[in-house]
């Protein structure tokens, strides 16, 4: 038991050495974290071994909160979702600790960035190993918590600090969503723990309702539904998506553990983990399709055209968390978890690759300031074009397989599949197309480089490129491990079949299964060849087109307007008067967007409020009497 | 014999006037004076009860009343030396340094 | 017939008197004005069969507290009150909101009934029944307001004196 | 007479604490004037030693049971439940508050007595058993708290929150004297007790049933800063001495809930649901203004008066629940509250040392560097007060809104939980300042062994609670039990 136990501890222990000895060790802090998360993955594979040999861990330590006969534990469980988790989390936590050595290096806050992470890489293990929704919330705030930490690492950098406690913010609104469907669950099942809960989630369940204001709603669509909010929240789908491409001001080291390989699939988890729910829920299951759906399109058009390298990918990211959804909302639960698998990979792999880039251009990021560097960082190139090829889909990379079991799985999911699949291959299509623009403009054509920049132009030291190599190895072939076609020998689903007795198999008939998979690579070559003759071979046609189509192109340049929207809807709709409260009120600014919007209707309600506390006493008795008057006044509304 | 309703109804005119005392005047003393209107309003009330009831604990209640109202005046009437002597006002208006 | 004409006069005092208070200018009208509303309201203990509540009105609230409030009007002496408003500029609204609450209470009053009304009417002055109650049944509320006359004290002692610390 | 003094001290038992802490009050008094100035920080001390040995008493008397003084006091566990969570705030006060004084310069000794007047006042509204305790139980809080608050004396801002809350605690007091006679009309007695059983055989529409139950709401709501009867809490919070402001947000306020949970979940049971519409109203209405309003202060008194205002909204949806539950939920999160609440202010009060002022919240400015303690203390505690698992305040928030959706208040709980989030923002923003901006200035920290107790005890309590509440949650579940 100790050493399932060791698995969250190891790297506590290693936030508590780097954090409170971080001024001694200074750069010895970095020896110490990766310490802490190697170890993890030491235990956490000793686990994989035992689960896979048929051990199910599921332990209590202790009642946290004992309310009469109900009890809410502080426990572990280690079942084969647990399992593949761990290992995606410990694995790439540790490549990226190691790289982080090279990247950080140098900076004034190197032991506290390494401290920050061992605490984000124990409450993701604290997220994924809980026994029960309240222990799984205890994770999910804490990498909350740490991500904004982290991404408002460079707390000099005004717009850094802002994401930040944007991120946070949006994350509370999701929160907001899971606490509540939490609290529906623990009156509906009088338990949090995920066997009780799951095992009461009979059919008979789904037919309840509940008087919602009037209306009736199912009681466990109802819960899904509020889960989902709080899955949207933290895997950045639409709506609340908009902290994610803001979140790139932290180190690129962050980018890619929390905000691509880890966290941002915090709610992907969640909603595999409640399968047995969801599963009972038409409704919710096709809210969670519909919203994958719509969101993998819409953010894969907004990358079409951003020229920050780390924006492009954190769009890419947000797409791809859309198509894990479509997945899980059609019931193929598993190849839900094979994309997130996957993903970790070869995102993990192109953020990681795009810091080197940005490290080799001393910091610039905008990809009109790049161009043929392939010759300059060689290594960096290689497994970029790796992590793109397998972001593409193109066969026989990583992204290939679990993308097209998804895929598949939509298109055998009746006629609103059908609809969403051509959502998802169109999806497809601009996945390849953006990902090779970024490759060609930032390894081909012309140098478009400043000359100083230019000048220092270099490889990422060893620390770095290492863990390069082993991502682009692992994004290669990782995906043979989820084999289609060939009985039994998609060995991911079997592993995971336990977990997930509702899976809905795809259909039968492999002739299709191989034509729409050819259909899909076709799909992506042709947006790569034409990324191709856009970018390398006439770079004039993307202008002409943007000027040609100067409206479509403005609007996916300004991400559709979203922020301004969402400023529209609760500012502008229902204030006149458009005041800069948050500027006023401190020299905090809270963000633009959505944030704002709402942040400055309440801060405006705020200010008027202040004025209305004018410090005359008589006004504050006069406000109570009225209170008086109509308390008493509602005999006559209640009688 | 006096309806109860009369007494209640008496009761209740004297709280109004003492909650639009509270409301309205600037000057400290008559604000507090108004409170004793409504703390008076109040003692009128059990003590018809208390009568109309056979019942005494009305009238200890308003002796209670009555020895709460005295202490209340000291600590008042203190607060307001102070501020007089400080501020050199006696009109609640006037004492809003803090408000927002 | 007759106790209903005295409580009639006793009320009709009790509320001009009322209004005169809080509308004086000179707050020592005001507190002359409570005085005589005071006596009105002992008056009413009296005919409640309630003498030694009157006596204590009188006593201890017209004799003591009303009497303190004139210390310090005279004390602090301030005669502003003669130059500027003695309401704040809402007090029209006021006193229509303190209409309305009076409609309320009066409303509510009128439409529920009190269940023991009409009861016996007490006969026994009390005095000594209150005195064995006072230490008896509410032997701890007694000591409780004798810690209160305390803290007044303290509290205002340790606020108004001048001392040089 | 040897006997008969035998006999009288064996009838005060059950009010042996109050007893205590009275005459601890009044030995402060008499000593002060000796002590002529000087050593005055050891009266906290002996202070403190009184209200040690008065929660011994409180718990040895843990199993007497019932009604004393012919119904005017009770004893049950809904009482030392409360009289606990009042030594504590009483306590805490006290330490937070010795270093303070001296350099606001004025430590006196009268001080210590008034806490532990107002301290005695607070138990005795947990342990009524008529309208009348309640009433005086509340003067003496009130009265000593308007001193309390004024203490200043040559500080017009303190003054003038003194006058202020006495104003309208005055005005409230009337309010409520007025519900309490229409009840005692109505009822025929003043005991709790009695009014129930009345109640159970009245006829619940009487429209002066309502009158009376809405005028004490009032003056509850008053004590407890419910909108719209919280208008006095910033003003005053912000003008009194700022170990006053922690005790006030902690004990009167705490009290307050405990005689509006006397009153409206026992006494007033049969009018159930009105009161509960009524009450999830102002929930409703104070969790908004509180949170709300704190975005925008500039004040940290401010601010933490308008999060304490929150917090008593979060409260009401407990005693809007109703019910076992939502009592003790209500009891469970006062308790984390005033504990880290008054943690909280420690923070605050380190920040004011001669010639500057510290209340300004852009005075947290790179505290995280200044003093890396303070700031992780001041962390620990918003993060309890936002509700952020495993801290405290986290346990509390989860019951109270569990209870709600248990008594079928769905949407109460969902207003709740929205404005909660809303609650990130104000104390985000501390913390922003506090680990994100550099300081304006070098200024050291006012610290002292007893304000290091202080924060010592709540942050453990905070953590501890958090991490294992259970204990604290059966506590609470059990002294629930007598009220019902």
């Amino acid at each position: 038991m100790l050493k399932y136990i060791l698995i969250p501890l190891l790297p506590f222990f290693g936030f508590l050495i780097a954090g409170l000895f971080g001024k001694y060790l200074k750069e010895r802090a970095a020896t110490v974290a990766v310490g802490g998360v190697l170890g993890a993955f030491v235990f956490a594979v000793s686990a994989f071994i035992d689960v896979a040999n048929g051990t199910i861990i599921d332990e209590n330590f202790y009642s946290w909160i004992l309310i009469g006969n109900l009890s809410v534990n502080v426990g572990f469980q280690i079942d084969q979702l647990t399992a593949v988790m761990l290992m995606v989390v410990t694995f790439l936590s540790t490549l990226i600790h190691i790289y982080s050595i090279g990247y950080m290096h140098g900076d004034k806050g190197f032991s506290r960035f390494f401290a920050y992470l061992e605490l984000f890489t124990f409450f993701m293990l604290v997220l994924v190993m809980g026994n029960n929704f309240l222990v799984m919330f205890v994770g999910w705030e804490g990498v909350g918590l740490c991500s904004y930490l982290l991404i408002g690492f460079w707390y000099e950098k005004k717009s850094a600090a802002d994401a930040g406690v944007k991120a946070f913010v949006t994350n509370r609104v999701g929160d907001f969503g899971f606490v509540l469907g939490m609290m529906l669950i623990f009156t509906t099942f009088g338990t949090l723990d995920f066997t009780d809960v799951f095992a009461q989630a009979t059919p008979q369940l789904a037919a309840q309702n509940i008087d919602l204001l009037g209306i009736e709603v199912g009681i466990v669509t109802l819960i899904c539904l509020l889960l989902f909010v709080g899955a949207t929240g933290k895997s950045a789908q639409i709506p609340l998506y908009v902290w994610l491409p803001d979140a790139m001001e932290g180190p690129t080291p962050v980018s890619a553990l929390i905000h691509a390989a880890t966290m941002v699939t915090a709610g992907v988890f969640m909603v595999a983990r409640c399968a047995p729910l969801f599963s009972l829920s038409h409704t919710a299951m096709n809210v969670v399709a519909v919203t994958g759906a719509v969101t993998a399109l819409f953010a894969a058009t907004i990358g079409l055209v951003q020229n920050d390298i780390k924006r492009v990918i954190a769009y890419s990211t947000i797409s791809q968390l859309g198509y894990m959804f479509l997945g899980l909302g059609v019931g193929a639960f598993s190849a839900g978890i094979f994309h997130l698998t996957t993903h970790a990979f070869f995102k993990g792999l192109l953020f990681l690759a795009s810091g080197s880039v940005i490290h080799a251009l001393s910091g610039e990021q905008d990809m009109r300031k790049m161009g043929s560097l392939r010759r300059k960082i060689k290594i960096t190139y290689a497994v970029f074009l790796i992590g793109s090829l397998a972001l593409a889909g193109i066969f026989p990379f990583a992204g290939f397989f679990s993308k097209d079991e998804i895929l598949w799985s939509v298109y055998n999911a009746g006629s609103l599949g059908r609809s969403l699949w051509m959502v998802g291959l169109t999806g497809a299509f601009m996945t390849a197309f953006y990902s090779f623009r970024l490759i060609y403009l930032t390894f081909f054509g012309k140098s478009r480089m400043d000359h100083d920049v230019e000048h220092h132009v270099h490889e990422s030291p060893p620390v770095m490129t290492v863990p390069l190599m082993i991502l682009a190895f692992f994004s290669i072939t990782i995906g043979f491990i989820g084999m289609p076609l060939i009985p039994h020998a998609n060995l991911f689903a079997n592993f995971l079949a336990p977990v997930f007795p509702h899976v809905q198999h795809g259909g039968t008939d492999h002739g299709l299964e191989i034509g729409l998979m050819i259909f899909s690579v076709l799909v992506a070559a042709t947006g790569i060849v034409m990324a191709y003759v856009w970018y390398v071979r006439d770079t004039r046609i993307p202008d002409k087109l943007a000027e040609k189509f100067s409206g479509v192109y403005t609007l996916l340049l300004n991400k559709y307007r979203v922020d301004e929207l969402y400023n529209y809807l609760f500012v502008d709709g229902l204030v006149h008067k458009l005041a800069g409260v948050l500027h006023r009120i401190g020299d905090v600014k809270i963000v633009d967007g959505a944030v704002n919007g709402v942040a400055r209707l309440i801060g405006q309600a705020s200010e008027r409020g202040r004025k209305m506390q004018t410090g005359f006493v008589q006004e504050y008795a006069f406000i109570m009497g009225l209170g008086l008057v109509v308390l008493i006044g509602m005999y006559y509304v209640v009688k | 014999m006096i309806p109860l309703s009369w007494y209640v109804l008496l009761s209740a005119a004297l709280f109004t006037i003492g909650v639009v005392g509270v409301l309205t005047r600037r000057n400290v003393f008559i604000i507090l004076m108004s409170i004793e209107l409504m703390l008076n309003a109040a003692n009128i009330n059990l003590v018809a009860f208390s009568h109309y009831l056979q019942n005494l604990t009305g009238q200890i209640f308003v002796i209670f009343v009555i020895t709460v109202a005295a202490a209340e005046a000291a600590v008042a009437l203190a607060l307001i030396i102070l501020l007089a002597r400080n501020r050199g006002t006696v009109y609640v208006d006037e004492f809003n340094i803090m408000k927002g | 017939m007759i106790n209903q004409i005295v409580f009639l006069y006793f009320a009709a005092v009790i509320v001009l008197s009322a209004v005169l208070t809080i509308t004086r200018r000179n707050p020592v009208h005001s507190v002359l004005f409570m005085l005589l509303l005071f006596f009105h309201i002992a008056g009413v203990f009296v005919l409640l069969n309630a003498e030694f509540l009157a006596a204590v009105q009188l006593i201890v609230y017209a004799g003591a507290i009303l009497i303190l409030y004139l210390f310090v009007v005279m004390l602090l002496n301030v005669d502003r009150e003669s130059k500027s408003d003695r309401a704040n500029r809402f007090w029209p609204w006021i006193v229509a909101f303190g209409l309305v609450i009076f409609a309320e209470i009066g409303l509510l009053v009128a439409r529920g009934s009190f269940p023991l009304e009409g009861g016996q009417i007490m006969n026994k002055t009390g005095i000594k029944e209150l005195g064995i109650d006072l230490y008896t049944k509410y032997l701890v509320p007694f000591e409780i307001a004798s810690v209160i006359l305390l803290v007044g004290l303290v509290g205002a002692v340790m606020l108004a004196k001048k001392k040089n610390d | 007479m040897l006997t008969s003094v035998q006999e009288i001290l064996k009838q005060l038992v059950p009010i042996y604490p109050e007893f205590v802490l009275i005459a601890f009050a009044l030995s402060v008094l008499v000593v002060d004037m000796f002590l002529n100035g000087r050593y005055t920080h050891l009266l906290g001390w002996y202070s403190l030693i009184g209200i040690v040995i008065a929660a011994s008493m409180t718990i040895i008397l843990g199993g007497v049971q019932g009604a004393f003084f012919s119904g005017t006091v009770l004893l049950d566990p809904f009482s030392q439940f409360f009289k606990l969570v009042f030594y504590l705030a009483c306590g805490l006060g006290i330490l937070i508050a010795m270093k303070y004084l001296d350099i606001e310069d004025i430590h006196r000794g009268e001080y210590y007595a008034l806490m532990l007047f107002a301290t005695a006042g607070m138990m005795l509204m947990a342990s009524a058993g008529d309208l009348i305790t309640i009433y005086l139980g509340l003067e003496l809080m009130a009265l000593s708290i308007y001193v309390l608050a004024g203490f200043m004396r040559k500080d017009s801002r303190s003054n003038e929150a003194g006058i202020k809350y006495l104003l309208l605690g005055a005005f409230s007091s009337g309010i409520m004297l007025y519900g309490m006679s229409l009840l005692y009309g109505l009822a025929g007695t003043t005991n709790l007790d009695g009014i129930l059983a009345f109640l159970r055989t009245a006829d619940l529409k009487n429209p002066v049933l309502f009158l009376s139950m809405v005028m004490l709401m009032v003056s509850f709501g008053f004590k407890v800063a419910a909108v719209p009867f919280h208008m006095w809490v910033p003003d005053v919070y912000e003008g009194a001495p700022t170990s006053v402001t922690a005790f006030m947000s902690a004990g009167p306020k705490v009290a307050g809930f405990a005689v509006l949970l006397r009153v409206f979940t026992h006494t007033l049971d049969p009018l159930h649901a009105d009161i509960s519409l009524l009450l999830s109203g102002l929930a409703v209405l104070t969790m908004a203004v509180g949170n709300v309003m704190a975005l925008s202060q500039t004040n940290i008194k401010r601010m933490l008066a308008y999060s304490s205002i929150a917090h008593a909204g979060y409260a009401l949806v407990g005693v809007a629940a109703g019910g076992q539950e939502g009592a003790a939920s209500v009891m469970l999160y006062v308790l984390i509250y005033a504990v880290m609440n008054m943690g909280a202010f420690g923070v605050v009060i380190m920040l004011r040392k001669a010639g500057m002022r510290g209340e300004e919240i852009s005075d947290f400015a790179g505290l995280g560097k200044t003093n890396k303690t303070a700031a992780f203390l001041m962390l620990i505690f918003l993060f309890s007060l936002t509700g952020i698992p495993p801290m405290a305040g986290f346990v509390g928030k989860f019951y109270i809104f569990k209870s709600a959706v248990q008594a079928g208040m769905i949407w109460l709980a969902i207003v709740g939980v929205l404005f909660s989030a809303i609650s990130a923002y104000f104390y985000l923003r501390v913390i922003m300042l506090m680990y994100m901006y550099d300081p304006k200035e070098e200024f050291g920290l006012v610290q002292s062994p007893a304000l290091a107790l202080a924060l010592a005890i709540s942050v453990t309590a905070v953590i501890v609670i958090g991490v294992y509440p259970t204990p604290v949650l059966e506590f609470a579940r059990a002294s629930v039990a007598g009220l019902l």
